[in-house]
């Protein structure tokens, strides 16, 4: 069974201090809108959280919150026991935290090989490895590479941005709806990506609409309604929760 | 809460004709205020010049920024060839009514009677706006803003050139007087002649309190000009709260969408354009040519930034903020410090002539010549004032005072129907 | 090669036969574009500052001489410029009137120039005119004021000078007949409104500063000048007397407008606390633009002044005068408008002008380049407004009466960033 | 989304071509006309005048030189407008009153350094009764400093500018921004004139006249001109190039969010924006008053749209494109005399821009990237 | 100006002459971009009151087909039919009025326009969208009675989509998922004859595309709508779609029902890699 979130206030949250990321009591929105109200989450090193829920939920703004992106209403985002919650986002990015947004997750007049250079921005050197070992996971983007960036398919757009947030070794990666608008092949590769980066060590936060998909291979996943925890446990309990898969996973 | 919130909260509260009378009315409170202040004796004859000459200033950029409104703030066509427009319709008027013998060393004309060449500027205007907008429509908005103003450019120069000063045609002389200007039949004289005929009891009831005829002439002026701007406010609200409008809206939203779901976007653009313009030219004979002479000078681009300034000040995308916008723009902010500086005397300090040696006064601890030099410069400061409350507003209050209000473009009520299906309640 | 500007290009070779290509293929014996012996410039000081130095930066001191007119007759132009422009001539109407030198030194004293500047002494003489018409006519209103410019002005009556000024308005209020005779001229109004006559002074400008008078050239046109009686009853003392006074006091003409100003408050200044009037003046700025002016003579006039010292360019004061005076009634007088149009302007009467018109000064100028400075071809470059058009056309026609040649004639606009290419459609390169 | 500009812009080359075949023509006509008039001769047909006239090669130079130098220096202050316009993505109309602001401060700066100790009044340092005119030969101390000063002065007033204006409102649409500039121009055209006042002032004329060819004389001071700006506009290309910054641009006038949380520090590469562009502007303006020889609180203004005209004609946010638009649009003014009368020449400057934003609604440059 | 129909036609794998009415027809539809091919001579029908499915690998070509289709992009060659006329680069206000509509991939809300008002700006033909019957007196009327009738629709098709109670909200603030439900509820109030929907339900929650899969079948049956939709949930379109067309790099790889596509060995391993 899975725990309703009203519940788990009760039982006591892990120490922040032990988790590569602890979101606490978390209300955030954009300019005089509240969206999250209460929000908590644990991500810990090197664990796979998947956060599924309703278009609204405010599962998008979970994520820009860790980056800075939303009005700060109160609460804390720690990471590595330092609170970022009122940080810059150029900064956060030093911290080791790598994001894909959901949208405009390219930037649309640069080449494509500028905008995997941008993702190494924070680098001396460009890494040239690594972006041969983008090119070599979506060989499309090679052939690309002098193209803009705004001119690619939904699809190739969103091979690009994943290539982006790959080209440093981040500790966390947040990632907002990586598979919408690829083809089925690629959503598998993918998902198969993603646990290869999560297996490497690498510690996974992610929104998923294919969230049957997503909460079969994830550690643990959080629902979230009306910017409010819901429900949060191991995947596969969510997913074979009679009332979560009733309400939020089509039946 | 800031200032503006305050006063935007206060005039929240009126309706709209209230409001926009009640605003007017304060402004024309303070020239008394003034008049009174400074005028002695003459006290009633400055009063009504006071009055007489804001209401002209109002009037004239109401208008104004009620077009700009149409274009801007509801379509998104950002149109920064406001002057080049006026001047398309001040100029057709003028060579439509210009005497056909003018005096000496002035232009003829085709001597047609106002109402034609009123009609015949706004129509020009429209037309030379259409043909402006046509290839100019695909460009994005700022793109748009510099075709504008260089084309409002272009029509300056061309008026201003020499070689269409005097021109003939089919035998008929004619031509824009070129850097001199032409002189026509004004609108002016439709005052005069009111108040010399029907008028008359009142002239003489004016004289006897001391207001002398021209005075009383520019408040009549003034006052007939604020019923365009009701008239051209009661076209415009029509014409925003209806689907016409909101097609609009939707342009300045995303032309793309807009298309997909149907629309000939360009003709609604054009259309728009052509309206704007058309009373954009009105205002052009209205305003600038009160006094029945049009020079290029007085259609330099900065016409179009106060326009804007007024507007801005408004609240874009509100007709009644458009007008309160003007209001506050050309009466409190252009007028009012001008005058003020002309009326403050520091019991016989002379300005100095140069700030070098207003300053020096401060060396001898005398702040007077500085002080007489800032107040003689006061015609150059109020557009220090009007840049600060320009960046105040749009760092502040974006919407302008009233541009909040952006009222849903629609003829009808939005609320759900009482009778109308399902029954459904909201959640 | 090069040389260093300014130095006094002794080589004289102005001539027309200095040009340095033009083989043309044209018959004719025409051989190519050749630039004039002469470059009449009518303009205003501070577009004349940016057109000098665009002229001196690409001509040099060598390719023409020039001809400039009053309206660029500024002490400080060579400096500004930074060439010493000795190889320019100017005309412009003189300071000539009996009452020249109490003039001049009164305006001395009482303001912090060096010398009396161009049509300074015609504002004293036109502000002095309208008190002296005020007090006779005993109201502030514009018909009386017009009724009675003539009066105080022309021949009829005692005669007072500046020096007298406070005499003569004694002798008004008393509602005496009365002939003033200015600091510039007699000051006597023929039907038009215009100078029965006139004395022009040929300049050139001073090495330090200033303008170097060089001749004078008088003309004495002998109209019927009216002499009209007086039919106001005077002043009682204590009245507030009002006028306006319309200058350029930015702009284009700034330099010259604001001593021109000066002019024109001085006999109120002069006559404070000497009589027994109170003095209500306000100044407006035209900004050397028809409009601005008409703005502002607007204000003057709805602050109820019953006459007007200005304007100062004659495209302002045509337009004000048609647009503003005639309608409200209320009288203006120019001292410094020369243009040829006021003369015929249906005014009722409400114009007058100090200086004389410009169809005179055409003529002078035509002779001095003809006769000083040799010149047998010449072209114009005009500010293009009522007085620019309307002088040069005068020193056209003139010089070409003359047996001269006009090369081009090209207008050009106030205050332009560069005045290059009307300089060389002028000096037809 | 992108998709609609490029459907636009598919559509403008495929519908506009035969406008590009009616502008080709008419060059080539120009083109045929002004060597008829080079040549000196007349075509006529059907007893009117069909081209030709005469012209000489000297004064053609001469225009081209004139043209050219007026043009470097609006392209050198075109590039900072053109910065402005694609980072901060809005059209800065205060950028003209920058280029004067740093003219003033510039030339007070010159006039001091030339005036001190000459026992010159202090009105007259401050250009306000100037008698005095500088030149690159005869003061040269004074006018190298003056532009230093002109570049470090304008860049500490465009940051502060900056600090109290648009940095309130970063995250606010173009627009608005615009709007805020316009508000900007006026409280620095007016400041300035509240200051120096309103009377053109001639501040500096050549000390040198060289004569090239034996057909065109420019000045020391036109010289100089040539010289800095094309220098700085190597400097800029360089330092685009070599640097992250260039890149770091644009990535940021695509999408600021993702500028950021890829960890480019966007306050800093706006304020480097700023910089570049404010310190080129006010060395522009201040090279502009060096070559023309005047100086009023108004000029930058004038020369805006010109600026504008420039900065589109070459392309948004190419430096290149800034350059040479703004050299053509100079020739274009210049060359204009040719065929227009003088009145007429500035409009044809505009036409240009015009026709160019039609044709090539991206520019001469659009879309080649700088660096 | 290109003539579309001089275009050298392409030799495509699948001739489509199975569909008996087909209401849409592409025929050797190609777009060059620079110097990519985005579509190579595409050819399929879609037959009328049919829900197909167009599916296909990233970068198939598929979006760029469809602005093609209505007028976003003029197509370098080829022809497109719709209804029996030939609708070949024709503007998108044009043929939205004949009933050929669209939605985006990338949702496109008017944003700073209440949901109602995006909602009520679609039907087309509205008296009120004439200057002259807005302004005239007299006219008024009418444009009065038909927006009541257009809000009480909208009202109805918000209410549909479950997002009535945003109807005062400015579409700017919806998130992703409403935005699309807000693009649909927009483009049904058009009054199509077809829509065609670029992945409607990407980013859509589940329990929603249930939803909106099951309206979508019942305008089919009540209105005879028909649809091309573009979508890479291949549950989706298998278990909904009786026609499925497959591009890839251009033009159209196969042709067929599910069960038919699900056995093309060419599709298999173009698109579905495998495993379905
Ligand atoms: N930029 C914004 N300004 C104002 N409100 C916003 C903004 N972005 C999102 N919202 C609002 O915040 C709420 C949560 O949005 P969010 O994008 O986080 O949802 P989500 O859970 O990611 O939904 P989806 O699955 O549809 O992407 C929504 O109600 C939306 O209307
Ligand atoms: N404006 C453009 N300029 C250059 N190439 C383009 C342009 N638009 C699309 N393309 C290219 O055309 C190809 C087809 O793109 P399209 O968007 O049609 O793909 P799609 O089938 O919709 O893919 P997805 O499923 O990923 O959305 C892609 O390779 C893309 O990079
Ligand atoms: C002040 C003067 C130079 C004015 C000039 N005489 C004119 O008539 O315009
Ligand atoms: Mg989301
Ligand atoms: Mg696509």
């Amino acid at each position: 069974m899975s725990q309703r979130a009203t519940e788990s206030e009760t039982v006591t949250l892990p120490n922040p201090a032990e988790r590569l990321l602890a979101i606490r009591d978390l209300d955030a929105g954009y300019g005089d809108l509240q969206v999250l109200s209460d929000v908590h989450m644990d991500v810990a090193d090197g664990e796979y959280v998947v956060i599924v829920g309703p278009n609204g939920a405010g599962k998008s703004t979970v994520m820009k919150s860790v980056f800075g992106l939303t009005t700060y209403m109160g609460g804390d985002v720690i990471f590595d026991g330092t609170d970022i919650s009122q940080r810059n986002p150029d900064e956060i990015i030093y911290e080791g935290i790598s994001y894909v947004p959901q949208t405009g997750n390219v930037f649309g007049s640069l080449s494509v090989r500028e905008n995997l250079e941008m993702g190494a921005y924070i680098l001396d050197e460009v890494p040239e490895n690594r972006i041969e070992d983008v090119y070599e996971r979506f060989p499309i983007l090679r052939e690309r590479s002098d193209q803009s960036a705004g001119t690619l398919s939904g699809g190739q757009q969103q091979m690009l941005a994943m290539g982006r947030a790959l080209m440093l070794d981040p500790d966390l990666l947040l990632l907002d709806e990586p598979s919408a608008g690829l083809a089925p092949d690629l959503v598998d590769d993918m998902f198969d990506r993603i646990d290869r980066i999560n297996d490497d060590g690498t510690a996974i936060l992610m929104v998923e609409q294919n969230a049957k998909e997503a909460l079969r291979r994830c550690d643990r996943g959080y629902v979230l309604v009306q910017g409010q925890n819901r429900y949060e446990d191991d995947g596969t309990v969510l997913l074979n929760d009679e009332q979560v898969r009733q309400d939020f996973l089509g039946g | 809460m800031s200032t503006v919130d305050t006063v935007r909260d206060r005039l929240d509260a009126l309706p709209d004709v209230g409001l926009v009378l009640g605003f007017i009315a304060s402004i024309w409170a303070v020239m008394l205020v003034l008049a009174i202040a400074v005028g002695g004796a003459n006290w009633t004859n400055l009063a009504a010049g006071f009055v007489g000459s804001v209401t002209v200033l109002i009037g004239g950029y109401a208008i104004l920024a009620l077009a700009l409104n149409l274009q801007w703030g509801y379509t998104g066509l950002f149109n920064i060839g406001i002057a080049g427009f006026m001047a398309v319709g001040a100029y057709t008027t003028a060579v439509l009514t210009a005497p056909t013998d003018p005096a000496a060393g002035a232009v003829p004309g085709f001597g047609l009677p106002l109402w034609f060449g009123l009609i015949g500027g706004m129509v020009m205007a429209a037309i030379v706006g259409g043909l402006a907008a046509l290839p100019a429509l695909r460009l994005k908005a700022d793109y748009l803003a510099i075709v504008t103003v260089a084309f409002s450019e272009i029509i300056r120069l061309i008026v201003n050139w020499n070689g269409l000063a005097e021109v003939s045609l089919f035998g008929v002389p004619f031509g824009t007087g070129g850097a001199t200007g032409i002189s026509f039949k004004s609108a002016n004289e439709v005052a005069s002649t009111l108040i010399n005929g029907v008028g008359q009891p009142l002239v003489t009831a004016a004289e006897g309190v001391g207001v002398s005829g021209p005075n009383l002439a520019n408040l009549t002026y003034g006052i007939l000009l604020l019923l365009v701007v009701a008239a051209s406010y009661w076209v415009l609200a029509r014409i925003t709260n209806s689907p016409f409008g909101r097609v609009l809206k939707a342009i300045r939203e995303d032309e793309t969408v807009t298309q997909s779901l149907g629309k000939d976007t360009r003709l609604f653009k054009i259309k728009t354009f052509m309206i704007g313009c058309a009373l954009m030219g009105l205002a052009g004979v209205l305003f600038r040519g009160q006094a029945g002479y049009v020079s290029p000078q007085q259609f330099r681009p900065t016409i179009t930034f106060y326009v804007f300034a007024a507007l801005i000040i408004g609240g874009s995308g509100s007709n009644t903020g458009s007008i309160i916008g003007a209001a506050t723009f050309s009466g409190l902010l252009f007028y009012l410090p001008a005058r003020l500086g002309e009326n403050v005397t520091l019991g016989g300090t002379r300005a100095p002539g140069n700030i070098i040696d207003a300053v020096a006064g401060l060396g001898s601890l005398d702040p007077l010549p500085l002080l007489a030099y800032t107040i003689s410069n006061v015609s150059t400061l109020r557009f220090v004032l009007i840049g600060v409350v320009l960046i105040y507003i749009i760092q502040n209050q974006p919407e302008g005072l009233l541009g909040h209000r952006n009222e849903p473009a629609t003829s009808v009520r939005l609320d759900r129907s009482q009778s109308g299906s399902g029954g459904e309640a909201d959640e | 090669s090069t040389e260093q500007t300014g130095g006094d290009g002794g080589d004289g070779g102005d001539g027309g036969d200095g040009g340095m290509t033009g083989t043309g293929t044209e018959s004719g014996g025409d051989s190519g574009p050749e630039s004039p012996d002469v470059l009449m410039v009518v303009g205003y000081p501070q577009s004349g500052v940016q057109l000098f130095k665009d002229f001196y930066a690409d001509y040099g001191d060598d390719a023409a001489d020039i001809l400039v007119t009053d309206g660029l007759q500024d002490g400080e132009l060579p400096s500004n410029v930074g060439n010493d422009m000795s190889n320019a001539r100017g005309t412009a109407p003189s300071a000539a009137g009996p009452g020249v030198d109490t003039f001049t030194d009164l305006f001395t004293s009482e303001f912090d120039y060096d010398e009396a500047g161009v049509f300074t002494s015609q504002a004293y003489d036109a502000t002095a005119v309208q008190i002296l018409a005020n007090v006779l006519a005993g109201e502030n209103d514009g018909q009386a004021v017009r009724n009675h410019m003539r009066v105080v002005a022309n021949p009829g009556g005692d005669t007072y000078g500046p020096s007298e000024l406070p005499a003569a308005v004694e002798a008004a209020a008393a509602g005496e007949n009365i002939q003033y005779e200015g600091a510039s001229s007699a000051v006597n109004f023929d039907e038009n409104g215009d100078m029965a006559s006139a004395q022009y002074q040929v300049f050139g400008f001073q090495d330090g500063g200033g303008i170097e008078s060089l001749s004078t050239v008088d003309f004495n046109a002998g109209d019927d000048i009216p002499q009209p009686e007086p039919n106001g009853s005077g002043s009682d003392s204590g009245r507030t007397i009002r006028f306006g006074v319309l200058m350029p006091e930015t702009g284009d003409l700034g330099p010259l407008g604001r001593p021109i100003r000066d002019g024109a408050i001085l006999p109120a200044l002069q006559l404070e606390g000497e009589v027994d009037f109170e003095f209500d003046y306000q100044v407006g700025d035209t900004q050397t633009q028809a409009q601005a002016g008409i703005d502002a003579a607007n204000s003057l006039v709805s602050a109820g002044y019953p006459s007007i010292t200005g304007a100062a360019s004659s495209e302002t004061s045509i337009q004000v005068a048609r647009n503003v005076l005639i309608d409200s009634g209320v009288v203006g007088c120019s001292p410094a408008s020369t243009s040829p149009t006021i003369t015929d302007l249906e005014d009722n009467d409400y114009m007058f002008r100090t200086p004389p018109s410009d169809a005179l000064q055409g003529q002078v100028l035509a002779q001095v380049g003809v006769d000083e400075l040799g010149a047998e071809t010449a072209s114009t470059l005009y500010v293009n407004n009522s007085y620019g058009q309307a002088l040069q056309e005068a020193f056209a026609g003139a010089f070409e009466a003359e047996g001269g040649t006009i090369v081009n004639q090209v207008g050009f606009e106030q205050q332009q960033s560069s005045y290059t290419s009307e300089i060389n459609s002028a000096m037809n390169q | 989304m992108g998709i609609a500009e490029f459907a636009r812009d598919g559509r403008v080359v495929v519908g506009d071509r035969p406008g590009a075949a009616v502008v080709a023509a008419v060059s080539g006509f120009l083109l045929l006309d002004l060597v008829a008039k080079l040549a000196g001769t007349t075509v006529f047909f059907l007893g009117t005048k069909l081209l030709g006239g005469s012209l000489t090669v000297g004064s053609l130079l001469s225009m081209v030189v004139d043209g050219l130098l007026v043009g470097l220096a609006v392209g050198l202050a075109g590039i900072g407008l053109s910065m402005t316009y694609s980072i901060l993505d809005f059209a800065n109309f205060a950028h003209g009153d920058t280029v004067t602001v740093g003219a003033f401060l510039g030339w007070v700066a010159a006039y001091i350094t030339a005036g001190l100790g000459t026992g010159a009044p202090i009105s007259e340092l401050f250009m306000l009764n100037s008698g005095r005119q500088l030149s690159t030969v005869s003061t040269f101390g004074p006018v190298l400093l003056g532009l230093v000063i002109a570049g470090v002065g304008s860049i500490g007033i465009v940051l502060l500018i900056d600090r109290l204006t648009y940095r309130p409102m970063r995250d606010t649409d173009n627009i608005s921004l615009l709007i805020a500039s316009i508000g900007v121009a006026l409280a620095l055209r007016y400041l300035i004139a509240f200051v120096f006042g309103t009377q053109t002032s001639g501040v500096a004329s050549g000390g040198l006249r060289v004569t090239v060819f034996s057909m065109v004389s420019v000045t020391d001071n036109e010289i100089t001109l040539l010289v800095v700006s094309v220098l700085l506009m190597l400097g800029v290309h360089l330092l685009l190039q070599r640097t992250k910054l260039g890149k770091a641009m644009r990535a940021m006038a695509d999408n600021e969010d993702l500028a950021r949380v890829t960890g480019i520090p966007t306050e800093r590469v706006i304020r480097l924006t700023w910089i570049l562009g404010g310190g080129l502007a006010g060395i522009g303006g201040y090279l502009l008053v060096l070559e023309s020889g005047t100086i009023a609180f108004n000029f930058g203004w004038i020369l805006l749209l010109l600026i504008f005209a420039a900065v589109i004609v070459g392309g948004i946010g190419s430096i290149y494109g800034a350059m040479a638009g703004g050299v053509l649009i100079g020739l274009v003014d210049s060359l204009a005399l040719i065929w227009l009368p003088s009145g007429l020449t500035r409009a044809s400057a505009f036409l240009v821009l015009i026709v160019v934003l039609l044709l090539r609604p991206s520019g001469i440059f659009g879309g080649v990237s700088t660096a | 100006m290109s003539e579309p129909d001089a275009a050298p036609r392409q030799e495509t794998a699948v001739t489509s002459d199975a569909i008996e009415s087909p209401l849409l027809e592409v025929d050797g539809l190609r777009k060059e971009f620079g110097g990519v091919v985005a579509v190579d001579g595409a050819t399929f029908s879609v037959a009328e009151g049919s829900l197909t499915g167009l599916i296909g690998p990233n970068g198939a070509g598929k979006s760029t087909t469809f602005n093609c289709i209505t007028g976003i992009h003029e197509p370098t060659g080829g022809r497109v039919t719709f209804d029996g006329q030939n609708i070949t680069g024709l503007a998108p206000y044009t043929l939205a009025n004949r009933g050929l509509v669209r939605t985006f991939q990338i949702a496109r809300e008017l944003s700073d326009m209440t949901v109602i008002e995006n909602v009520m700006l679609a039907p087309g033909g509205q008296v009120g969208e004439s200057v002259i019957r807005s302004v005239t007196p007299g006219l008024r009327g009418d444009v009065i009675a038909d927006e009541t009738a257009v809000r009480d629709r909208a009202w109805e098709t918000l209410e549909f989509f479950e997002i009535d109670h945003l109807a005062h909200e400015n579409a700017g603030n919806l998130s992703g998922g409403q935005r699309k439900l807000l693009e649909m509820a927009r483009v049904l109030m058009t009054d199509p004859e077809m829509i065609l929907l670029d992945e409607p339900l990407a980013g859509v929650n589940p329990t929603l595309e249930e939803k909106l899969l099951e309206r979508i079948h019942e305008l089919r049956r009540e209105q005879g709508l028909t649809f091309l939709l573009v979508e890479h949930d291949m549950d989706v379109i298998m278990n909904n779609c009786e026609h499925i067309i497959v591009m890839h790099q251009g033009s159209v790889l196969a042709e067929g029902d599910a069960e038919t596509i699900k056995s093309d060995e060419r599709v298999l391993e173009a698109y579905l890699g495998g495993d379905v």
